[in-house]
C-alpha cells in the first residue's frame, strides 16, 4: 500500500510541486542575501586594508577580482561547450553529450582531461618558441576584456574611462597572436588561416569602431557603467535607438571572432583548421575555448552596449542585476549558436567585399545620421519624446535600407523561381537542350 | 608543379572535403589555384582483375564495395549485364522490387551528396544531419529487407535474394508520404538561403559542350542543362512504363548540380509510388545454374545510378567466369573536368566544386 | 633612494619587460622572433602610461602599436624574402653601438637636468584616473585644432602619395578614372 | 543476346563507314565494328564530325588481353541521334601503341591513363600518361594475363615507393 502511493504518479507530481516552492523560497532568499555583491569586495578590500597597507590590500583585492573574473571565465567555458554542443544537438536531431554525469554535464571534463593526456607535437621544422607561446598568449586579451564588463550596478572590475577603448585595443592584440601560431606552424595551410585571419580582423575592426563611436557619441561617454545608466534614464535600449549600430557590431563581431558564418580563418572543409592545424591536444583545445570564450564575451558586450546591461524593465529590483545580465549575455550567445547550426560559410572575398563595399560606407553614414540626430536632440532638449520619435525613424529607415538593398544588388540576380532546374521535354543532347519546359 | 610564384598545398588524402582518401596537389597562387594534379590510387582493389578469378555470382559482392554509397545502384547494374550476356530473364517481380530499391538508394545517394556539399560550403553540418535522417531510414529498410545497409549484396542474378518483409510496406509507404515535404524542407532552408546561393551560385560552371565532351554523366551533366537520363534514354527494368521527368539545371553551376539532385528525389518518389502500385505477386527469383557459363560474348550494359552511367563491360569466354570485367565508373570520369574547373578559381570554390560533383572513392580506384 | 613599494615595483617589472624585449628585438637573429618581442615591448610601453595615469594614451600605444604597426610590420617581413630568414644587423654592429652610446648619452643628459624624486615616491592611491580624454578631445579640437587638422592634412597627402608611388602604371589609373566618369 | 537499345548494329555502322572509308572494315558482328589502328583517329574524328553519326560523346574506352593480341574497345554515343556506336581496334601484343583521343575528346585523358596503368598500353599523344591507380614503379600491369608470370612483377609484397623490406622512411 506505501509502496504503491510512493509509486504513484500524484505522489510524485506533489513532490515536485513542493521541491519547486521550497526552491522558490530558497532562491528568493539567497538572491535577497546576494543582490549586491559589492558588499563582499569592500568587506575583502576593507579585511586586508585594516590588517596591511593601502597598497598590499589594493594589490590582493585585484587579485581576487582577477581570479573571479577568470574563474567565471572558466565556468562559462565548461559550461558553454555543453551547452553549444547540447543545443546543436537539439538543431541537428541528434541528442548531444548525454552520458558523463547527469545530462552529459560532464562531458567538457572529461573532453578536457583526454585533451590533457594526449601528446603534445611539435612539427619538426616549426619555429619552436613561437608556436609553444601563442595557445597560452592567445588567453591574455579573452580574459583582459573581461575587465570593464558591468555585471551589475557597482560591480564593475575595471571602471575605466576608456572602457570601450580599452576591450577593442585589448581584443585587437590576438590578431599578432593568431598570426604567430599559424606562422610558426610552417604549414601552407596554417598560414592561410593566418593571412585570412589578419585580413579579415583588419577590414572588421573599421566597422565594429565606427559602431562603437556612434554608441560613444549618443551617450557621449566611453564608460560601461555610464552608457548603461544612459540607456536607463533615458529609458531606451541603444540596440533600438540605433539598430544599424546592433547589427553592424554583431556580424562584424562574429568575423572578430571566428563564429559562423563568417569563421573562414578555420574553415574546416577549405583549409582543414587554419592557424591551430598543427596544434595538438591541449594546446588546440585551448584555442577552441578562447573561441568558445569570445563569444560569451560578445554576448556580455552587447547586452551591456545595446541591450541596457543589467536593467530589464524593474525585474532588477527583485532578482540580483547581474543575473539579468548574465541571461542577455547567454541569449546572445545562444542567437550565435543558432547562426552557427544554421548558417553554410562565406567566402572570404565575399566577406571582404561585404566590409568595405558594403559595410564601411554603411557605417560612416550611419555615423553622420546619429551625429545630426544627437546634436538636434541635445539642442532641442525641452522637446519631449525627441529619442523615441529618433528611434522610430531609425529603425524605419534600417528596415527601408536592408529592403532596397535587397532589391537593388541581390534578389534581382537570384529569386529562386529563375534559378530553379527545369523539367526536360525530351531526352537527347545539345539539341534537345533547346527545347525544355519550365517548371511550375 | 610548383613555380617560383606559387606553393604546393596538398589536398587529401586526409582531408575534410576530399570524402575519401583522395589527394589534389595544388598549385597556389594566394588563394587561387594556379595548377593541380589529381592522385588517386589510394583504394585501389583491383576489382576487374580479381573478378577474372571469381564465379559470376561470387563478382557481386565486390560491385558493392565499387561505390559503397549506392551498392544497390550497382547490383543492379552487373546484375543486368549479366543477365544479358547470358540470357536469364528475372521475374516480374524481382524487376519491379529491383527498380524500387535502385531508386531508394539513389535518394540515400543524392541525400548523402548534397549534405556533404552543403558542409563543404561551410555549414556546420546541420543539414548534413537532416539528409541522414532520410538515409537512416532508407538504409533501415534496407537492413529489415536484406540484413546488411551499406553494402548490401542484394540482388542476384535472375532476380533478387531475399522477399521483402511485410513491415517493409508499411514503413516504405510512411517514407515515401513524407519524402516530398521533407524536400520541400530543404528547398526552403538551403535553396533559397542567400549564403548558401552566394556559395554555389555561378561556382564551377560546366558549359553544357564540355560535359559532353568529357564524357559527364548523370546530375553532373544534366545540372549542365543537358537532358540526358539512361532511364529515359534507354530504358532497363521496364523504366518506360514509369511516368517521371528529367529536372536539368540552367547554367552548369555547382547549384545547379545540388537542385537537379533535390529535384530527382522527387522523382524517384513518384517512380517508387507507381512501382508499389504495379507490384506483382510471384516469384522474385529465377532458377540459374550454379556455376553460369555463358557463350563467348561480350557486353556493355549501361544503368543511370546516382552519380551517373554506370557501366558494365563484360567479355565471357565460356567459362564460369568473366574473361574480362570492366566498370565504367561515373564518379572517375566526372572528375576528367576537375582540372579545368578547378585552375584559376579560389579554394573555396574548388572545394565546393569537388563537393558537387560529388565522388565517391571507392568507385574512382575501383 | 627609491621607496620601495607596489607602484615602483611594478614601474621596474614594466620597465625590465620593455628594455628586455627591446634589447631583444636588437640581439635575436630570427626576424619573427624580434618582432614578436618588440609588440612585447610595445605592451611594456603601454603599461609605463597606465602607472603615469595617461590611460588615452595607454590604450592608444596598445591599439596603434601593438594592434596596428605590429601587423604592417608583419606584412613588411613577410613580402620581403631576402631578408625574411635572418635579421642581418651584424654587418653595422660598430655603427649601431656607437648609435645606442650616443643616444644613451643624451638621455642620461636629459635626464639630469629634470629632478628624479619628482618621479618616484608616487603610490598607487595618487593614481589619478580623472577624465583625460575630454581635456585631449577639447584640446585637439580647440585650442590645437590648427595643429590637428594640419596633420590630418599631411597625413592625407601621405595617403595620396603612397597610393601614387604604388600605382605605378598610369594607365590603370586612367581606366579608373574613366569608370567613374562613364557612371556619372 | 540481344543489342542495346541505343546500340546501332554493327552492320549499320559498317555500312556508313564503308561509305566513306571504302574497304576499310575487316570484321564485324551484331554490335561492333573492327577498325584497322593506322586509320583509328582518322574515323573517329570523323566520326565526331559528321553529322550522321555525331559521336560526341565517347561514353567508355577500355582495353583487353586477348593473350596474342590487345584489343581497345570504344563506346561512343550521340545524344542528339540516340544512338551508341561500338569499335574495336586490334593491337600488336608486343608494343601495343594507338593513337590517343585526348585532343577530340577531354574524358578520355583519364580512361586511357587507366588502361595504360593497368594494361600497358601506350597512347600516342597523350599529354599526361602516367600511372593512375598504381605508383611510378610498380613491375608489369596487373590486367594482363600474364601479369602473375612476369619475372620483375611482384604482386604481393609491399613495394610502395619510398618502401623498402621491413623499413619506412619518410
Amino acid at each position: 500500500m506505501i509502496k504503491k502511493f510512493f509509486s504513484n504518479t500524484l505522489f510524485i507530481k506533489l513532490s515536485i510541486g513542493f521541491a519547486t516552492l521550497i526552491f522558490l523560497f530558497a532562491g528568493y532568499f539567497i538572491s535577497k542575501l546576494l543582490f549586491d555583491l559589492s558588499v563582499f569586495s569592500e568587506f575583502i578590500f576593507n579585511f586586508f586594508l585594516e590588517r596591511f597597507s593601502y597598497n598590499l590590500a589594493y594589490l590582493a583585492s585585484s587579485i581576487i577580482g582577477a581570479l573571479g573574473i577568470i574563474s567565471f571565465v572558466g565556468l562559462v567555458l565548461l559550461i558553454g561547450s555543453w551547452v553549444e554542443r547540447r543545443v546543436i544537438a537539439r538543431f541537428q536531431i541528434r541528442v548531444g553529450p548525454n552520458r558523463v554525469g547527469p545530462f552529459g554535464l560532464l562531458q567538457p571534463l572529461a573532453d578536457a582531461i583526454k585533451l590533457m593526456q594526449k601528446e603534445v607535437l611539435v612539427p619538426d621544422i616549426a619555429d619552436k618558441l613561437l608556436f609553444l607561446i601563442p595557445p597560452v598568449a592567445i588567453f591574455l586579451p579573452a580574459i583582459l576584456a573581461w575587465g570593464p564588463i558591468p555585471w551589475g550596478p557597482n560591480m564593475s572590475y575595471l571602471d575605466i574611462n576608456v572602457g570601450i577603448l580599452y576591450v577593442f585595443a585589448v581584443s585587437s592584440l590576438t590578431v599578432p597572436i593568431i598570426f604567430f601560431a599559424g606562422w610558426s606552424s610552417m604549414n601552407h595551410y596554417a598560414l592561410l588561416g593566418s593571412m585570412r585571419t589578419v585580413a579579415m580582423m583588419v577590414s572588421y575592426e573599421i566597422p565594429v569602431s565606427l559602431s562603437l563611436l556612434s554608441v560613444a557619441l549618443v551617450t557621449g561617454t566611453l564608460n560601461f557603467n555610464e552608457i548603461v545608466m544612459w540607456q536607463s534614464n533615458n529609458s531606451i535600449w541603444l540596440g533600438l535607438f540605433i539598430p544599424f549600430a546592433l547589427f553592424t557590431f554583431f556580424f562584424a563581431s562574429t568575423a572578430e571572432i571566428n563564429r559562423t558564418p563568417n569563421d573562414i580563418a578555420e574553415a574546416e572543409s577549405e583549409i582543414v583548421a587554419g592557424y591551430h592545424i598543427e596544434y595538438s591536444g591541449m594546446k588546440a583545445g585551448l584555442f577552441m575555448a578562447v573561441e568558445l570564450g569570445n563569444a560569451v564575451l560578445l554576448g556580455a558586450l552587447i547586452s551591456s552596449l545595446f541591450l541596457n546591461g543589467w536593467f530589464l524593465f524593474g525585474i532588477e529590483n527583485l532578482v540580483p542585476p547581474y543575473i539579468i545580465f548574465i541571461t542577455k549575455t547567454v541569449f546572445i550567445y545562444l542567437l550565435l549558436i543558432w547562426l552557427r547550426a544554421t548558417f553554410p560559410r562565406f567566402r572570404l572575398d565575399q566577406l571582404m567585399n561585404f566590409a568595405w563595399k558594403t559595410l564601411i560606407p554603411a557605417s560612416i553614414i550611419h555615423f553622420f545620421v546619429v551625429a545630426i540626430e544627437v546634436s538636434i536632440i541635445s539642442n532641442f532638449s525641452e522637446i519631449p519624446y525627441l529619442i523615441v520619435l529618433f528611434t522610430v525613424i531609425n529603425i524605419s529607415l534600417v528596415v527601408l535600407l536592408a529592403y532596397l538593398w535587397g532589391k537593388i544588388f541581390h534578389v534581382q540576380q537570384y529569386q529562386p523561381e529563375k534559378i530553379q532546374p527545369r523539367f526536360a521535354a525530351s531526352i537527347g543532347g545539345l539539341e534537345a537542350m533547346k527545347e525544355v519546359s519550365s517548371i511550375d | 608543379m610548383a613555380t617560383e610564384d606559387t606553393y604546393e598545398l596538398n589536398i587529401g588524402p586526409q582531408h575534410p572535403s576530399t570524402h575519401g582518401v583522395f589527394r589534389i596537389k595544388v598549385a597556389m597562387n594566394g588563394e587561387t589555384i594556379e595548377d593541380l594534379d589529381m592522385i588517386v590510387g589510394y583504394l585501389h582493389r583491383s576489382m576487374e582483375k580479381l573478378s577474372e578469378e571469381r564465379t559470376f555470382t561470387q563478382n557481386i559482392p565486390f560491385t558493392d564495395r565499387a561505390d559503397y554509397l549506392a551498392a544497390m545502384s550497382n547490383n543492379l547494374g552487373y546484375c543486368l549485364a549479366i543477365e544479358k550476356i547470358a540470357d536469364v530473364i528475372p521475374p516480374q517481380r524481382a524487376t519491379v522490387l529491383r527498380v524500387i530499391f535502385a531508386e531508394l538508394q539513389r535518394i540515400a545517394s543524392h541525400a548523402m551528396a548534397n549534405g556533404t556539399l552543403v558542409s563543404d560550403a561551410g555549414a556546420w553540418q546541420t543539414p548534413l544531419m537532416y539528409m541522414f535522417r532520410e538515409r537512416e531510414k532508407i538504409l533501415d529498410l534496407f537492413e529489415m529487407t536484406c540484413g546488411a545497409r551499406l553494402t548490401t549484396n542484394y540482388m542476384r542474378i535472375g532476380g533478387v535474394a531475399f522477399e521483402p518483409p511485410d513491415e517493409f510496406y508499411a514503413q516504405l509507404n510512411s517514407l515515401l508520404g513524407e519524402l516530398p515535404d521533407r524536400v520541400d524542407e530543404y528547398m526552403e532552408m538551403l535553396s533559397e538561403n542567400e549564403i548558401f546561393i552566394a556559395r554555389t551560385k555561378n561556382v564551377g560552371i560546366i558549359t553544357p559542350e564540355d560535359a559532353i565532351n568529357a564524357s559527364l554523366s548523370g546530375p553532373a551533366l544534366r545540372g549542365s542543362g543537358v537532358p540526358w537520363d539512361l532511364r529515359k534514354a534507354e530504358p532497363y527494368c521496364g523504366y518506360e512504363d514509369y511516368d517521371f521527368e528529367i529536372p536539368v539545371g540552367n547554367i552548369g553551376d555547382s547549384y545547379d548540380r545540388f537542385m537537379v539532385r533535390l529535384f530527382e528525389v522527387k522523382e524517384s518518389v513518384k517512380i517508387i509510388k507507381q512501382a508499389l502500385n504495379i507490384l506483382p505477386k510471384g516469384m522474385h527469383k529465377t532458377q540459374i545454374p550454379l556455376a553460369l557459363r555463358p557463350e563467348p560474348d561480350q557486353v556493355y550494359f549501361r544503368t543511370e545510378g546516382p552519380r551517373g552511367e554506370l557501366g558494365y563491360f563484360v567479355i565471357t569466354d565460356g567459362g564460369p567466369a568473366p574473361y574480362r570485367m570492366h566498370i565504367r565508373a561515373p564518379s572517375f570520369i566526372n572528375l576528367s573536368l576537375l582540372k579545368k574547373l578547378a585552375t584559376g578559381s579560389s579554394l573555396p570554390d574548388a572545394v565546393v566544386t569537388l563537393g558537387s560533383i560529388d565522388i565517391v572513392v571507392g568507385e574512382i580506384d575501383r | 633612494m627609491i621607496e620601495v613599494n607596489i607602484y615602483n615595483a611594478a614601474f621596474l617589472l614594466f620597465s625590465m619587460i620593455t628594455l628586455l624585449s627591446a634589447i631583444g628585438v636588437a640581439v635575436i637573429n630570427s626576424l619573427m622572433r624580434s618582432l614578436f618581442l618588440l609588440i612585447i615591448s610595445f605592451i611594456g610601453v603601454a603599461s609605463l602610461f597606465v602607472l603615469l595615469s595617461a590611460d588615452f594614451i595607454a590604450i592608444a600605444q596598445l591599439l596603434i602599436y601593438a594592434g596596428s604597426i605590429s601587423i604592417l610590420l608583419l606584412f613588411a617581413v613577410m613580402l620581403t624574402p631576402e631578408v625574411s630568414i635572418n635579421n642581418q644587423n651584424s654587418k653595422y654592429f660598430l655603427f649601431a653601438a656607437l648609435t645606442g652610446i650616443l643616444f644613451t648619452y643624451i638621455m642620461f643628459l636629459f635626464i639630469s637636468i629634470f629632478d628624479i624624486n619628482q618621479l618616484t615616491g608616487l603610490s598607487l592611491d595618487k593614481l589619478n584616473f580623472s577624465n583625460t580624454i575630454d581635456k585631449i578631445g577639447t584640446l585637439l579640437l580647440g585650442k590645437y585644432i590648427i595643429a590637428f587638422e594640419l596633420a590630418s592634412i599631411l597625413l592625407l597627402f601621405a595617403l595620396i602619395g603612397a597610393i601614387s608611388i604604388v600605382r605605378s602604371n598610369e594607365s590603370d589609373f586612367n581606366i579608373v578614372a574613366t569608370k567613374i566618369k562613364g557612371k556619372k | 543476346m540481344t543489342l542495346n537499345t541505343l546500340q546501332l548494329p554493327g552492320q549499320e555502322l559498317k555500312n556508313i563507314i564503308d561509305s566513306h572509308f571504302p574497304a576499310i572494315i575487316s570484321n564485324f558482328s551484331l554490335d561492333w565494328v573492327e577498325i584497322p589502328i593506322d586509320k583509328y583517329l582518322e574515323i573517329i574524328t570523323w566520326m565526331k564530325e559528321n553529322p550522321e553519326i555525331d559521336a560526341a560523346q565517347l561514353s567508355n574506352i577500355t582495353g583487353v588481353d586477348m593473350i596474342d593480341t590487345f584489343e581497345i574497345h570504344l563506346h561512343l554515343q550521340s545524344l542528339d541521334l540516340k544512338k551508341m556506336y561500338s569499335i574495336k581496334v586490334i593491337l600488336d601484343r608486343e608494343n601495343p601503341v594507338i593513337p590517343s583521343l585526348c585532343s577530340l575528346y577531354i574524358g578520355a585523358n583519364l580512361q586511357e591513363r587507366e588502361i595504360f596503368d593497368l594494361l600497358g598500353i601506350n597512347f600516342d599523344g597523350h599529354p599526361d600518361l602516367r600511372r593512375i591507380f598504381l605508383w611510378e614503379g610498380f613491375a608489369g600491369h596487373p590486367l594482363r594475363k600474364d601479369f602473375l608470370q612476369m619475372d620483375d612483377a611482384n604482386p604481393g609484397l609491399p613495394r610502395f615507393p619510398f618502401e623498402e623490406a621491413g623499413k619506412q622512411e619518410r
